[in-house]
C-alpha cells in the first residue's frame, strides 16, 4: 500500500484516496467547436506511460482535496506532490513526465 | 483393489520432451508480432495454419508467455451480455473445446461451469438478461436460484443472513479453465513447428514508417524489417503505439491474483462475485486460484496494494467460510490494459500495416483461441474478422461503444 | 404528540457503557455542528472572533475555548472547511453569527447538526483499540492532543480528535453509528479482561 | 524408539504432553515443536509426497523446511502446515499429508485480527545480529518494533550451543531482550513472520498469537495478527537458510539438513538417529558432526566434497572417532520408510560432472547434508532491491544498497557470528541516524568461543547419479532429470523452467530448493548463474491463513450495513429489507400470509387511494453554496437550474462527459445563492465526489460550496390523495391548499412540532409532500405521520412499491432503466435537455453519430397481451413470433415489470430499439420456452393527463 502525501494532511495509506486518471487534462474552452475526433481525445484517450506520470488524486477520505502527483508507473513511486494550480515542480532528467 | 492410494498429483500430464528453438532473429520477417503471450502466440500460430503464413516472428521482451498469461486465473466463459462481446468470446470458446486435439498438447481444459453471483435485485435484474441475451445468442446460459447455486457449488455460503446474500447466480455450463502455460506452450511449440521464430528477451524500442506504412521495428537486438506488425502487448500497447505516435484509450492496471496450497477437491466448478470482487477455482492440483479486484491507479510495476487482497479475502470468506484455514501461498500482479467500455480494441490502425490487439482488461485469457484466430484473419486480409469488426478504435469517436461494465453500479 | 429526540446511538448506550474497564465510551448526541467552508483569512478570524474561539490555522488540529456560544470546538476540515461544534440546541444562532461574520466573503454556514454524532473514547488501552482500524499513527508524539483527522477506522470515515492524554472523540456519519459502535465493541473483546 | 536426550534443550521435561499423530498416541513436552516430538519418538517418516507417493520426512527445522507437512484434525482442521513450526501442546492431533491438506467442513470459531503499527526502525529477525540492531536503534530513542517469527528471540543460537563472553548465549540473548522490553517505544514480537514488505516501508507481519495454546487458547483472543507496519527504516536481520546437495534417493526420510539436526539437539534435545552419515561441502556441518558424537550419536563419517578436509575440523573428528573422507560424496542412499544405508564415493571433479570409482556403503539411519547456506533475501527482493549471485557464496546475495532497507546478519552471507553482530550494530545505528536519531550507548560485540570458524565451502548443486532420483524440490517430486528435460526442451528462463518442472511452486515456494535449481540450470546451459535472472520473490514469506487476512472483517462487520433514523420502527414493523449499496432499505411491510406481490399490491392500492409513506432519508442530499451555484448547476444538469425561483423545486438529470445518464434528482432553490440538489441513493457520495472534482480541479474561479447534508436529514414522502388531511393535522401552521403550496414548491414550516421543510414533489403521480426534518426526530415525525394517518389506513411502503408507483407513470430508475449506455434523450426526456445553454457536461457527446442514430434502444411502456402474464424483468425482446436459429436479433430487454393495482393487469418498461416509433407495435418477449406477444405503448400508462397531482 502506497504512503500518498496529501499536500494538506501529510503521507496517509492509499486507502484514504481516489484516483484521478492523468492530470493537466483542461474541460474544452468551447466542446461544440471540437471535432468528433477532438472531442473523443478529451473524453476517452489519456497518457499512458510507463515511467514517470502526472496525474490526480482526490484524499477522499481525508480533507476531500483534488491535488496532483508525479508517479512512476514503474515503481509506484510518487517523484513529486504538488496542488491544483500549482505548476509541475522541476523533476531530475531521468524522472522528465511524458507528454 | 483399487488404487485409492494414488498420490494426488500423479494424474497431471507432463510438459513434451521438446517445446522450440530459440533462434537468433532474421533480418525480415512477413509479420512480426510484437508480444509472446497467449495473444501473440494464438496469432502467430493461426497466421501460420489457416493462412499459410510462416515467416512470422513473434518478439517477445521477457520470456514467453510471462506477462499476464502466466498470471491470470485462467478463468474461460462466454457469457457477455452485448451481441458483439459474446461474439467473439464464444467463437473463442468454441475453438477450446477443441484446442487441445488442435495443438496436441495437454492443455487440462476442464469445462466444470462458472456461476456469477447476483448480491442484489439489480444485479437479479442484470443477471437474467445476461442469461437471456446469451440464450439467444445460442450461449448456454441459466438463471439459478440460490439452492442451484447450493447445488452447483455446495461450499457457496447462500444463508440469507450474510451481509450480501447470494440471490442466486448465472451459470454457464460449457465455461470453466485450462492450464495457462500449457495453453501458451501448446501454441508456441505449434507456431514453431510451423515455422515461426520464437525470440524472446527481445524488446521492441522503436518502430520505422515510411509513406504512412510500417517497414521494420527497432529492438533490443537489432533492427527487424516487417511487412505486417501486429501488436499483442496488453499492459505496454500505450507505450508501443506511442512510437508511431498513435494515442490509445487505455489505462493499464495492476491486478492482483493469488493461490493457495494444495487441496482436497472442493471446489467443483468457477465462483465469480464482481458485487464483492472475487473469484475462484480449484486448479488442477488443488490450489485455490482467486483474483483481486483491479487497483485503481495507473502501473506497470506487477505489484499491487495489499489491501486489495485483503478485501479480497474477507469477501471470499463470506462466499466461502470454509477457506478461513487455508492458507496464502503466492500473490502476484499482472498489467491489465483497461479500456473506457470495458472492451477490446482489435483491428486496423492509420498506419498501414500495423495492427491492434488490446485493451482486454481482465478478458484476455479467454479470448485468447478466438482473438487468435480473428487477429490472424485481420493481419493476412489487412481487413477485421465480423467477430472483431466491432472493436474498431474509430468507435471512442462515433460513440458506438460495447459498454460491458455490466449494468452500473447505481441505485434508486 | 410527543417529538423527543433520538440520537443513532440511543440503542447502544448501554452496550457502549458495558466496554468500560476496556474503554470508556459514551455517545455525546445532539450537538450543534456547522460546516463551515471559508478561506478569505479575515472572514476566517472574524468568524473566530464571534465564536471567542480562533480557528485553527493549522491543518489536522482542533481549536476549543468559551465564548458566547459557551464552550465550543473548532475542527479543521480541510484548507478552506471547518467544523464548529457546540452544545445542543445551539446550531441557530451560531449559524447566525457565522454568516454574519463572514459578511460577503466567499463561503458557506451549513448546519450539519445531524449528520454526526460524537462518540468519545477514553481509557488506558484507547489507542490499541484503535490502531485496530485506524492507520494514522496516534503516538503521542505523531498526534498530540488537539490534533484533528479524519481518516478511515475500518470500513468507515471519521474524524477523530485527540482530546486528552488516553481522550479521543470520534465523529461519525449518523448512518455509519451503528457500524463503529460495532466495530468498537468487537475491537475491545481482548481488552475487557 | 526414545531418541530424547536426558538433559539439554529448551524444552520443559516436567510436563508432559500428549498428542497424536497418525493416529497413534505419543507424548512430548512444552518447548517441543510437532517435529521435535516426532523425532524424540523415533518417527521420521511424515508424509508421503504429492505425485510418486514416495515417504517424506522432516528435512529442516524450521519454516524453510519442504517436506514436513501435516493436517491437524485437533482442536480445528488445518491444511498444510509444517511440523517443524508447529508448537506441540496438549491434545493436538495431526496426522502426515499426501501433498493436500483439507479444510474443515465446520465454520473455524477464531478471531482473527488486524492491528497497525508505526515505527522508525523495524528490524526483521531476533537473531544476533537483529538484536543488536534493536538495541542499538532502541538506544537512540527510535521507535522500534522488533519482530521474528520464532517463539522466542535467538534466531540461528537457538540451534547451537556457544557461549557469548563466557556465558551461555540464551544469556547474552535474555539480557538484550529484557532491555529492549523495558526500553519505551519498543515493540518486541514474537511468533511474528514479516511476509510482505511493499513500498514506503509498509511491511506485513502475521502474529501467531494463541496456537501455541492449542485447546487452551481464549476464544475471545485473536488467534492470529496481521500486523500492518509502516516504519521508515528496515533492518532485515533474516539469517540464512542451510541448502542441501542433491544426490541419488536423496529424498528418504532420516534424511535432513546438518544445522538441522543440531537445532534439534541443542534447542529440544533430541537426536535426530542413532547413526549418522554427514555429508558437507563446507565447515559448518562439522559442528553438526562434533556435537552429535558428543551427545551419543554414533558418526561414522563425515563425506567432505572439497578435495582437503579442514585441518583443526578434521583433527576434532579424528579425536572423536569420525572418520573425514574428503574429495568424496554420497552417490545414493538405501532404505524403505526410513534410509539405511549411504553410498559414498570419491568426486570425479569439483565440477560434480563425474564420480570415481565403486562406492562404499554406509550402514546409517541418518544423513546430514549441508550444501552450503542461501541468504534469506527474500523480503530485500520484495522491497524491490536487486540481487547479485555471489560465486563464493553460491547464492544470490543484496545486490544494491536501498536507502531505507538494510541488510545485516547472515542474510548478507556473512557467516561469522561477530562480524554479523557488528553488521547489526552498524545497519541499527545507520538507521537511527537515517530517522533522525543520535546512536548512544553503544552494544558492545560479544566475543564467541565458537570452534566452527566458517570459511566458504564449496559450491556444489549435485552430485551425479540417478537423475530420476535425484529430488531438487522434494515436495513437488521434481528431479535433476525433470530439470534437465526442461533445458532439452528449449527453455532457457528459469521462469520456465520452474513452470515446466514446478520447482518452487509447493508450500515452501522454493526456500531450500530454488537456489539449486537455478544452479542445476545454468550447468545443464553452460551459462553463468551471474548472468541468470533469479525468479522473483513473492510475497508471502510464509503461507498466511485466508482467515488472518480477513481479519475482522467479517459477518456484521464485513461491510457497514447504513440505517436512517427511521429504521428500527422499519425492523419493529416487519420490514423485509434490500440491500442498496451499504444502505438497508425496507423493501415491502408483509402482512401474516403475504408475499411480495401481495404486500405490494396492498401498499400500493392504499397509496394511490388513501395515504402510504416511505422513508426516503437515504436519498443523497447535497447544498450547494455561492454566487456561482446557478451557473455551476447549469453546466452539471442538463437542464437549467439557475432560472428556478426561490420557493420553487425543478427534477434535474446529469451526464457524465459522455452524455450518459449518471443521476438524477430535485434540485430546490433555498435562496438566492443557495441550492439543494438530491441524487439516487447509490449516488450521493459520487454526486458530491463529481461535483468537488469540477469545482476544485475545472472551475476553481466558481464561487460555489458543496456541502453533504444526506444524513442530516429525514426524508420522509407521504403521498396519496389523503396525503394532504395528514399533513394539515401534523402542521397546524402550513396552509396545505392547492392554491397556497403549489405542485414543486416547498415550505418551511413545523410538522409534529419540529420544524420541517416540506416539499410538493411526486414519484409516483399523486399528491404527495416530502417532509423533512433533522434525523433526530424522523423517527418522532415518522410515529406522528402514522398516528394522524391511522384513520386514513395510511400504510408505509417500501423500494418496491415505490418502483411500481413510479413505473406505472413511466419514472426511469437510474441503474435499473439506465446501464451507462442510456442517453436523457433516450429515456424520453429532451424536456429536460437545455437547448438554450451554451454548454453543460455531456452535451458534446449528444452530437456524434451514434447519439443520432435512429434505432437508439429508447424507454417505452409494453403491455402483455395476456393481461395476467408478468414478463420477467431482464426478459429480451423480439421481432417476430417465431424465433430463428441463433443469434437472434434482439430489439431491446426488459427494465422494470410489475403487476399494477391500478392498471388491473400487468406491465413493464422496456428498452427498445427505435421504441418511439414502434408504439403500437406487437413484438415478442421469449419467456420460457414460449413467445410473450406484448404491446408497445408510450412509458406513461397511469394518470396520463396528471390529474392525480394536486389532489
Amino acid at each position: 500500500m502506497q504512503l500518498i502525501p496529501c499536500p494538506w494532511c501529510g503521507p496517509r495509506e492509499e486507502a484514504e484516496f481516489h484516483y484521478g486518471g492523468q492530470a493537466h487534462v483542461a474541460y474544452p474552452e468551447d466542446p461544440s467547436a471540437l471535432t468528433d475526433e477532438e472531442w473523443a481525445q478529451y473524453v476517452f484517450f489519456r497518457e499512458n506511460p510507463s515511467g514517470p506520470f502526472a496525474e490526480r488524486w482526490s484524499h477522499s477520505a481525508g480533507c476531500r482535496r483534488w491535488f496532483n502527483a508525479v508517479r512512476d508507473t514503474r515503481t509506484h513511486d510518487l517523484l513529486a506532490v504538488y496542488r491544483v494550480g500549482e505548476p509541475m515542480p522541476e523533476l531530475g532528467e531521468k524522472d522528465q513526465v511524458a507528454s | 483393489m483399487t488404487s485409492s492410494v494414488q498420490p494426488p498429483g500423479a494424474h497431471l500430464p507432463e510438459h513434451p520432451d521438446f517445446l522450440w528453438e530459440n533462434p537468433e532473429p532474421k533480418a525480415s520477417y512477413d509479420v512480426v508480432v510484437v508480444g509472446g503471450g497467449g495473444h501473440g502466440l494464438a496469432t502467430a500460430y493461426y497466421l501460420a495454419k489457416v493462412h499459410g503464413i510462416t515467416n512470422v516472428a513473434v518478439l517477445e521482451k521477457g520470456w514467453l508467455a510471462g506477462g499476464n498469461m502466466a498470471r491470470n486465473t485462467t478463468i474461460i466463459r462466454s457469457n457477455y451480455l452485448w451481441d458483439e462481446s459474446s461474439g467473439i468470446y464464444e467463437h473463442s470458446l468454441k475453438l477450446w473445446e477443441g484446442l487441445e486435439e488442435d495443438l496436441g498438447y495437454p492443455i487440462l481444459f476442464d469445462q466444470r461451469g462458472v456461476l456469477n453471483l447476483a448480491h442484489s435485485l439489480q444485479d437479479v435484474r442484470d443477471s437474467v438478461r445476461r442469461v437471456n441475451a446469451n440464450r439467444l445468442n445460442g450461449i448456454d446460459a441459466e438463471w439459478v436460484d440460490p439452492a442451484g447455486v447450493k447445488e452447483i457449488c455446495p461450499i457457496v455460503n447462500v444463508s440469507q443472513d450474510v451481509r450480501y446474500p447470494v440471490l442466486g447466480a448465472t451459470y454457464q455450463p460449457r465455461a470453466g479453465i485450462a492450464k495457462h502455460d500449457y495453453v501458451a506452450w501448446g501454441y508456441a511449440r505449434a507456431a514453431h513447428a510451423m515455422g515461426v521464430d520464437l525470440i524472446q528477451n527481445c524488446e521492441v524500442t522503436g518502430m520505422e514508417t515510411s509513406g504512412g506504412r510500417i517497414t521494420a521495428v527497432e529492438t533490443s537486438r537489432g533492427r527487424i524489417a516487417a511487412g505486417k506488425v501486429a501488436l499483442c502487448a496488453a499492459g505496454h500497447s500505450s507505450v508501443l503505439a506511442k512510437m508511431v505516435g498513435l494515442r490509445l484509450p487505455l489505462a493499464s492496471h495492476p491486478l492482483q491474483a493469488l493461490v493457495s496450497e494444495l487441496l482436497e477437491p472442493v471446489h467443483p466448478t468457477v465462483v465469480m462475485s464482481n458485487a464483492v470482487h472475487v473469484y475462484v477455482s480449484q486448479a488442477h492440483k488443488g490450489e485455490l486460484v482467486m483474483g483481486a479486484g483491479i487497483d485503481s491507479y495507473n502501473g506497470y510495476g506487477q505489484r499491487g496494494s495489499f489491501h486489495i487482497i485483503e478485501q479480497q479475502m474477507s469477501a471470499a470468506l463470506e462466499l466461502f467460510p470454509i477457506f478461513a484455514r487455508a492458507h496464502l501461498l503466492r500473490t502476484w500482479a499482472g498489467i491489465v490494459d483497461v479500456s473506457p467500455d470495458a472492451s477490446p480494441i482489435v483491428g486496423l490502425t492509420p498506419v498501414g500495416g500495423l495492427y491492434l490487439n488490446c485493451g482486454w482488461g481482465t478478458g484476455g485469457f479467454k479470448a485468447t483461441p478466438g482473438v487468435g484466430d480473428c487477429f490472424a484473419h485481420t493481419i493476412a486480409h489487412d481487413k477485421p474478422h465480423a467477430f472483431n469488426e466491432p472493436f474498431t478504435l474509430e468507435r471512442f469517436t462515433t460513440g458506438a461503444l460495447v459498454d460491458e461494465h455490466g449494468a452500473a453500479a447505481v441505485a434508486h | 404528540m410527543t417529538a423527543d429526540p433520538t440520537s443513532p446511538l440511543a440503542a447502544w448506550t448501554d452496550r457502549l457503557a458495558a466496554l468500560a474497564p476496556a474503554l470508556t465510551v459514551a455517545e455525546r448526541p445532539f450537538r450543534a455542528q456547522l460546516t463551515v467552508r471559508v478561506s478569505d483569512p479575515s472572514a476566517i478570524e472574524a468568524m473566530g472572533s464571534a465564536l471567542g474561539v480562533a480557528f485553527p490555522p493549522v491543518p489536522c488540529t482542533f481549536t476549543s475555548g468559551s465564548g458566547p456560544f459557551g464552550d465550543l470546538e473548532v475542527l479543521w476540515l480541510g484548507p478552506d472547511e471547518f467544523l464548529v461544534v457546540a452544545s445542543p440546541g445551539l446550531q441557530v444562532p451560531i449559524e447566525d453569527a457565522l454568516r454574519a461574520a463572514r459578511g460577503s466573503a466567499r463561503g458557506s454556514v451549513v448546519d450539519t447538526s445531524a449528520q454526526r454524532t460524537t462518540v468519545v473514547l477514553e481509557g488506558a488501552h484507547v489507542r490499541d483499540v484503535l490502531a485496530h482500524g485506524c492507520s494514522v499513527d496516534l503516538h503521542p508524539s505523531s498526534a498530540p492532543v488537539g490534533t484533528c483527522v479524519q481518516t478511515l477506522l475500518a470500513r468507515t470515515g471519521i474524524i477523530l480528535q485527540v482530546t486528552g492524554e488516553d481522550r479521543f472523540a470520534v465523529l461519525v456519519r449518523s448512518s455509519f453509528a451503528g457500524y463503529l459502535a460495532a466495530w468498537l465493541s468487537d475491537a475491545c473483546m481482548e481488552y475487557r479482561t | 524408539m526414545n531418541l530424547r536426550k536426558p538433559t539439554g534443550g529448551a524444552i520443559d521435561r516436567n510436563t508432559l504432553l500428549r498428542f497424536t499423530f497418525n493416529g497413534r498416541a505419543l507424548t512430548g513436552h512444552p518447548g517441543d515443536t510437532l517435529a521435535s516430538a516426532l523425532l524424540a519418538n523415533g518417527v521420521h517418516e511424515v508424509g508421503s509426497s504429492v505425485k510418486l507417493g514416495r515417504p517424506r520426512g522432516i528435512v529442516a527445522a524450521g519454516s524453510e523446511d519442504p517436506t514436513s507437512l501435516v493436517q491437524i484434525e485437533a482442536p480445528f482442521p488445518e491444511p498444510m502446515l509444517l511440523a517443524t513450526t508447529v508448537e506441540l501442546y496438549d491434545g493436538l492431533e495431526a496426522r502426515g499429508l499426501a501433498g493436500q491438506g483439507r479444510l474443515a467442513s465446520l465454520p473455524d470459531p477464531a478471531r482473527y485480527d488486524a492491528k497497525h503499527e508505526h515505527c522508525d526502525v523495524l528490524v526483521v529477525g531476533a537473531g544476533p545480529a537483529g538484536l543488536v540492531a534493536a538495541l542499538t536503534a532502541a538506544r537512540s530513542g527510535a521507535r522500534v518494533v522488533l519482530v521474528d517469527e520464532q517463539n522466542q528471540a535467538g534466531g540461528a543460537l537457538l540451534g547451537v550451543e556457544e557461549y557469548l563472553d563466557d556465558r551461555p548465549s540464551a544469556e547474552w540473548v535474555a539480557d538484550i531482550v529484557a532491555e529492549l522490553r523495558s526500553t519505551p517505544g519498543v515493540l518486541v514480537l514474537e511468533r511474528t513472520t514479516a511476509f510482505g514488505m511493499y513500498q514506503d516501508g509498509f511491511v506485513l507481519a502475521l502474529q501467531k498469537r494463541t496456537d501455541h495454546l492449542g485447546f487452551a487458547a481464549p476464544a475471545s483472543v485473536a488467534r492470529q495478527r496481521v500486523w500492518r507496519i509502516r516504519t521508515k527504516q528496515t533492518v532485515l536481520a533474516t539469517g540464512a537458510h542451510e541448502r542441501p546437495v542433491v544426490f541419488a534417493d536423496n529424498d528418504r526420510p532420516g534424511i535432513m539438513l546438518a544445522s538441522a539436526a543440531r537445532t534439534f539437539l541443542h534447542r529440544y534435545g533430541v537426536l535426530p538417529g542413532s547413526r549418522a552419515v554427514v555429508f558437507t561441502t563446507n565447515d559448518s556441518a562439522y559442528c553438526a558432526a562434533i556435537d552429535l558424537a558428543e551427545s551419543g550419536v554414533d558418526v561414522p563419517l563425515i563425506v567432505d566434497a572439497r578435495p582437503e578436509a579442514p585441518a583443526r575440523l578434521a583433527t576434532e573428528c579424528a579425536a572423536r572417532g569420525i572418520e573425514v573422507r574428503a574429495g568424496h560424496v554420497v552417490t545414493g542412499t538405501e532404505g524403505a520408510g526410513r534410509v539405511t544405508d549411504a553410498h559414498v564415493a570419491p568426486l570425479g571433479d569439483i565440477k560434480g560432472r563425474g564420480v570415481a570409482g565403486h562406492p562404499d556403503t554406509v550402514v546409517c539411519d541418518t544423513v546430514l547434508v549441508s550444501g552450503g547456506w542461501n541468504p534469506v533475501v527474500n523480503l530485500f527482493s520484495q522491497a524491490r532491491g536487486k540481487l547479485r549471485y555471489d560465486a563464493v557464496l553460491g547464492s544470490f546475495v543484496q545486490g544494491e544498497e536501498l536507502s531505507s532497507v538494510r541488510v545485516a546478519g547472515s542474510a548478507t552471507g556473512e557467516l561469522d557470528l561477530t562480524s554479523c553482530v557488528r553488521q547489526g550494530r552498524e545497519a541499527g545505528e545507520a538507521a537511527a541516524i537515517a530517522t533522525g536519531f543520535t546512536p548512544g550507548g553503544q552494544v558492545p560485540l560479544p566475543v564467541s568461543d565458537s570452534r566452527c570458524t566458517q570459511r566458504s565451502g564449496l559450491v556444489l548443486w549435485r552430485v551425479p547419479g540417478a537423475e530420476d532420483a535425484s529430488f531438487v524440490d522434494l515436495q513437488r517430486d521434481s528431479t535433476v532429470a525433470d530439470v534437465l528435460r526442461a533445458t532439452g526442451a528449449g527453455l532457457r528462463s528459469l521462469e520456465h523452467i520452474k513452470r515446466y518442472t514446478t520447482i518452487g511452486t509447493a508450500h515452501d515456494q522454493g526456500k531450500t530448493s530454488g537456489m539449486i535449481a537455478a544452479g542445476i540450470v545454468a550447468e545443464a546451459l553452460g551459462v553463468e548463474l551471474a548472468d541468470q535472472r533469479p525468479t522473483t520473490f513473492r510475497p508471502p514469506y510464509t503461507s498466511v491463513s485466508f482467515a488472518a487476512l480477513a481479519g475482522r472483517d467479517r459477518g456484521e462487520l464485513h461491510d457497514p450495513v447504513r440505517v436512517t433514523a427511521i429504521h428500527p420502527w422499519h425492523v419493529a414493523h416487519g420490514a423485509l429489507f434490500e440491500d442498496v449499496g451499504q444502505w438497508k432499505r425496507p423493501w415491502y411491510y408483509p402482512r401474516p400470509g403475504e408475499d411480495l406481490h401481495a404486500a405490494v399490491l396492498r401498499e400500493c392500492r392504499a397509496t394511490r387511494e388513501s395515504v402510504g409513506l416511505m422513508d426516503g432519508s437515504t436519498l443523497g442530499k447535497i447544498d450547494v453554496q455561492g454566487s456561482d451555484a446557478g451557473k455551476f448547476l447549469d453546466m452539471l444538469y442538463t437542464n437549467m437550474m439557475s432560472t428556478l425561483k426561490v420557493g420553487r423545486i425543478r427534477y434535474g438529470v446529469m451526464c457524465g462527459v459522455d452524455g450518459m445518464v449518471i443521476d438524477d434528482g430535485t434540485v430546490i432553490r433555498v435562496g438566492e445563492e443557495r441550492y439543494l440538489v438530491t441524487t439516487t441513493t447509490g449516488n450521493a457520495a459520487k454526486i458530491l465526489d463529481w461535483m468537488e472534482e469540477w469545482l476544485q480541479t475545472e472551475w476553481p474561479h466558481l464561487d460555489v460550496h458543496c456541502t453533504s447534508v444526506t444524513e442530516h436529514w429525514a426524508t420522509i414522502p407521504l403521498v396519496g390523495p389523503k396525503s394532504r388531511d395528514v399533513l394539515a393535522a401534523v402542521a397546524p401552521g402550513l396552509n396545505v391548499s392547492n392554491e397556497a403550496f403549489e405542485f414543486m414548491t416547498w415550505r418551511d414550516t413545523v410538522v409534529a412540532g419540529i420544524p420541517a421543510r416540506v416539499c410538493r414533489i411526486s414519484f409516483s403521480g399523486e399528491l404527495a409532500y416530502e417532509i423533512n426534518v433533522t434525523a433526530w426526530h424522523g423517527l418522532a415525525v415518522w410515529e406522528a405521520l402514522m398516528a394522524a394517518g391511522e384513520q386514513y389506513g395510511i400504510t408505509p411502503y417500501g423500494t418496491e412499491t415505490m418502483h411500481v408507483l413510479r413505473a406505472e407513470k413511466g419514472y426511469p430508475i437510474i441503474g435499473q432503466e439506465t446501464d451507462a449506455t442510456v442517453t436523457p434523450q433516450d429515456l424520453g426526456m429532451s424536456w429536460a435537455v437545455s437547448k438554450k445553454k451554451p454548454d453543460f457536461i455531456g452535451k458534446r457527446s449528444f452530437a456524434r453519430a451514434e447519439n443520432n442514430r435512429t434505432d437508439r434502444k429508447q424507454l417505452v411502456g409494453l403491455l402483455p397481451v395476456d393481461p395476467t402474464v408478468l414478463l420477467p424483468e431482464g426478459s429480451q425482446i423480439v421481432e417476430t413470433d417465431r424465433l430463428p436459429e441463433p443469434p437472434v436479433r434482439m430489439l431491446g430487454h426488459v427494465t422494470s415489470s410489475y403487476p399494477s393495482a391500478a392498471l388491473g393487469r400487468t406491465f413493464a418498461l422496456a428498452l427498445v430499439r427505435s421504441g418511439h416509433e414502434r408504439i403500437g407495435e406487437t413484438l415478442y418477449v421469449p419467456v420460457d420456452d414460449s413467445l410473450v406477444p406484448v404491446t408497445v405503448t408510450d412509458s406513461v400508462l397511469y394518470d396520463k393527463e396528471g390529474a392525480r397531482r394536486d389532489g
